[in-house]
């Protein structure tokens, strides 16, 4: 489902993601732990292919990001869900039609979107927040509406980076929870996390990262 | 504060600003073309008043005169030839000077005369030229005046007029169309966070764009309209008003409201999608 | 993709599509100003030819006419006064027609003549009126033409240019205003961002506006200048290729210039300075 | 220094919070302790005078904010280094003018700022990120830049809103320190969290909240 052979991913500021080498199939729920700065981030971006490898190779639904053409990219996109750790809401929509953006891009009719999206609200608890503005939720809150836009759509590769940065203990299980549901309908789940607390609630597959590099890949 | 920042983000000012661009600048090409097509019609009309005037001998009979308006009319390239009598003449001449001086004369001292206007293909000073050659040795011809003078300077000024205008009005279109496309890149430029967050969930690049040309032509619709709505408005209130008369009008012309709506609607689909390009380029 | 968003919001796209929009709207209020003045000063030119024809009995001697030409040249109002002798009149005749007409006559029939030009204050029809009546009677004046037609013509055409062109340029001018306002506007409006961050680190709003207002200065200063440079260039170019002879130029009108940068510079930071108000109007 | 008086704030969503009662003195350190939504944003936003409550009184330096007029909030603003839940970094300015833009608003001059910038940037870590662009820094370097840009400008009232949502163990020790240092000079500290980990490790007064209301204050 994803693979990584070789890449180096070097940016302008000298600093660069190194020899990063795995794979992870369709059913697998991988951690993708490591400290501020350590390169998480950047791997979820070279999935999405917003980034691209300065050598090796990237590919996602067997396709090489370095020679997928844009069209391409959008329909890869389609299939992936993303939680981005600074959520990209847009701030001129209301709660509902953020989640909805997903499904509508996917060019889901009306009647069966509203379903899912007040489905999905329902589930992480955002029911009475889809009227509102993001600007006029809490960041805890926002960050739930976030991954209500990456659920919605049921996504065959869910990307969550810091998904619960902002959340307390409770809503943390929650969101957590409804991740591992979401692996268990048989999306294959990256989880970006500096949170050792959180794996060792629910162990699971982890690629430890230390300053771009994978210093440690184990279940 | 947040409140009042997303306040703005959320709501449609870029966009009414933009039609309110368009609108203005298709106001202003809108007056234009119909100033000038105004002021060609005015100045014609004033030309084509007469080109050559035919003075007769002060003794022909009204039936000679008969005679010589035929042989005249024979001519080919005459588009208008109008009898002036002793009294015509007389009358005129107290009209222009505002007083019967006439009338203190025993007898009018004005001869009577053909004024005679070419049509278009045959003002040349050539054509006029032999004309008058052959028209003096006519009987009862005492004299021609070809009104040169007059003649060339309104074709000058007509000419000039017609240069400045044309070329105003090209560089006034020019410019509108740069300083909309302007206007609408801002307002392309103030949507990348939402260019960019739909691309990262999916959007194609048609998908992205179709709306925004949508837009666009929305937009260009409501510019337009409203621009027309003004002239129309202008144009009544001139009337009403008894300013003054224009020969050409806007509610006359539907070919002219149908060529602003589609100037209007094609200039900011086009501007808003060349935009809507560029920024999908900027951020490949 | 974030890099190229980041980018454009980083660099100065805004800025440079605001100076690119000032310096069009500028360049289209100089233009249209100086296009105004270029025709104004050649039809003015046409026009000043000469007002009214005295010709003078056929056997008038040359020490007369000189006498009589002093008389005239006491009246008022008089800004230019031509004599026309036989010869000279037989030479336009043949200019004007092309052909040597006359040699084939024994004796010239055309009479000599004053043309005469009024000054822009006298040049009213009562005047000229009376002044015709006056000189009627001298010894030696045959008959005076008024060449009240022609007068009269390109005095409407000229009156009709001149309104026309100044509502025209009023338009153009309020329109240019209008429309980089707008532009400015929406360029503030892709500024919220920066704006509410400063202003909750503790900035005042003199010194939110301040620099906003500089900004401005100078971006209608770069509109300006560019707007000058092509002006000029045009001219120069016109000139090179001798398409037109233009009375009036910027180059010899430096207040021009200067009013062109003035208008900019403070159209822009006003213009920017309003949009920033009204922004943190909104924000309160 | 900071005082809130049966302060009352209702949203147009419905929500609110109520009756509000505190005081925090100029060497206080005082955390902020509650569930997502459960109002700790916006009691900081009471402080730096972004909303104003609906009855009650909030007063900051002996201001009361209901009758404090802009140029005033301003100056009392240049007085409090905020973390935002959010960052509120500016896009288009490098770290180095993101971190001076707070020294230049107080009008200090080039030098001695940039002596300063470069100071709070090695405590931080941050020097050798000076001359990028926040896009250019992952989630915790951001977060790290937004505490920089609040503690340069040494205020006398610290208002961090989970300044270490985005941190790993490490990183938030190192901020966690300096918030202290900050408030060891004298600043009095203000530190929204929902993570309880947190202040066991720094004990500290204690100000809790559930759904809008101060379910428990203690040392
Ligand atoms: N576009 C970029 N240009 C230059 N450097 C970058 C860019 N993106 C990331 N980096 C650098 O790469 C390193 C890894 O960044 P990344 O965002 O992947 O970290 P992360 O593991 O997600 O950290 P965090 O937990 O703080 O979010 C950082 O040091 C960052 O400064
Ligand atoms: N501008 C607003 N308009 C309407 N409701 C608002 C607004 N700001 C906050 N709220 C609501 O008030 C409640 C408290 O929000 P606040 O941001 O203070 O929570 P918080 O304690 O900071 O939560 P978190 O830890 O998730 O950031 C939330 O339920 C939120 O939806
Ligand atoms: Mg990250
Ligand atoms: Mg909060």
């Amino acid at each position: 489902m994803i693979q990584f052979k070789n890449v180096h991913l070097r940016f302008d500021s000298g600093i660069s993601l190194r020899d990063l080498n795995f794979d992870i199939k369709s059913d697998e729920f991988v951690y993708l732990f490591g400290d501020s700065g350590s390169g998480k981030s950047s791997i979820l971006k070279m999935i999405y292919m917003d980034f691209f490898p300065n050598s090796g190779s990237v590919s996602v639904f067997d396709q090489d990001s370095s020679y997928t053409n844009r069209g391409t990219i959008a329909k890869i996109r389609q299939r992936i869900g993303m939680v981005f750790q600074d959520f990209k809401l847009l701030a001129d929509r209301d709660i509902y039609s953020n989640i909805a953006l997903a499904l509508e891009i996917q060019g889901m009719k009306t009647d069966e979107a509203r379903r899912k999206v007040f489905a999905t609200a329902d589930d992480l608890g955002l029911r009475t927040k889809l009227p509102l503005y993001p600007h006029e939720l809490s960041g805890g809150e926002q960050q739930r509406v976030a991954l209500a836009r990456a659920l919605v759509i049921s996504p065959d590769i869910l990307l969550v980076d810091e998904p619960t940065a902002h959340l307390d203990e409770t809503a943390s299980a929650v969101v957590t929870e409804w991740i591992w549901k979401a692996h268990n309908r048989g999306a294959s789940v990256v989880f970006a996390t500096h949170n050792e607390q959180l794996i060792k609630r629910d162990p699971a597959r982890t690629i430890t990262m230390e300053t771009g590099q994978i210093i440690l890949d184990r279940e | 504060m947040r409140e009042g920042i997303v306040g703005i983000r959320r709501s449609r000012m870029p966009f009414m600003i933009s039609v309110f661009s368009v609108a203005i600048a298709l106001l202003v090409v809108g007056v234009g073309v119909l100033s000038v097509d105004n002021g060609l019609q005015y100045i014609g009309d004033m030309q084509a008043n007469y080109d050559l005037e035919i003075f007769l001998k002060n003794d022909i009979s009204t039936i000679d005169s008969r005679e010589l308006a035929d042989i005249i009319n024979e001519y080919p390239g005459i588009l208008r030839m109008e009898y002036l009598s002793k009294e015509d003449a007389a009358a005129l001449y107290n009209a222009e000077f505002g007083e019967d001086v006439l009338s203190l004369l025993d007898d009018n001292p004005l001869p009577s005369s053909f004024r005679i206007t070419f049509e278009e293909d045959y003002r040349s000073a050539g054509y006029i030229h032999s004309f008058i050659q052959s028209v003096n040795i006519l009987n009862g011809v005492d004299e021609v005046i070809f009104k040169k003078d007059l003649f060339e300077k309104v074709q000058g000024i007509m000419k000039l007029i017609y240069t400045l205008a044309t070329a105003g009005l090209f560089m006034i279109i020019l410019s509108t169309v740069f300083l909309t496309a302007n206007n609408l890149r801002l307002m392309i430029l103030a949507r990348y966070e939402f260019i960019e967050t739909i691309r990262l969930l999916g959007a194609s690049d048609f998908m992205i764009k179709s709306p925004f040309f949508l837009e666009g032509g929305i937009l260009g619709f409501l510019g337009a309209s409203i621009a027309v709505l003004a002239i129309i408005l202008m144009e009544i209130s001139l009337a009403y008003y008894h300013i003054i008369d224009l020969p050409v009008r806007i509610m006359n012309h539907p070919e002219l409201i149908l060529g602003l709506l589609v100037f209007g609607v094609s200039l900011s689909s086009l501007g808003v999608l060349k935009a809507v390009r560029r920024m999908l380029r900027f951020v490949a």
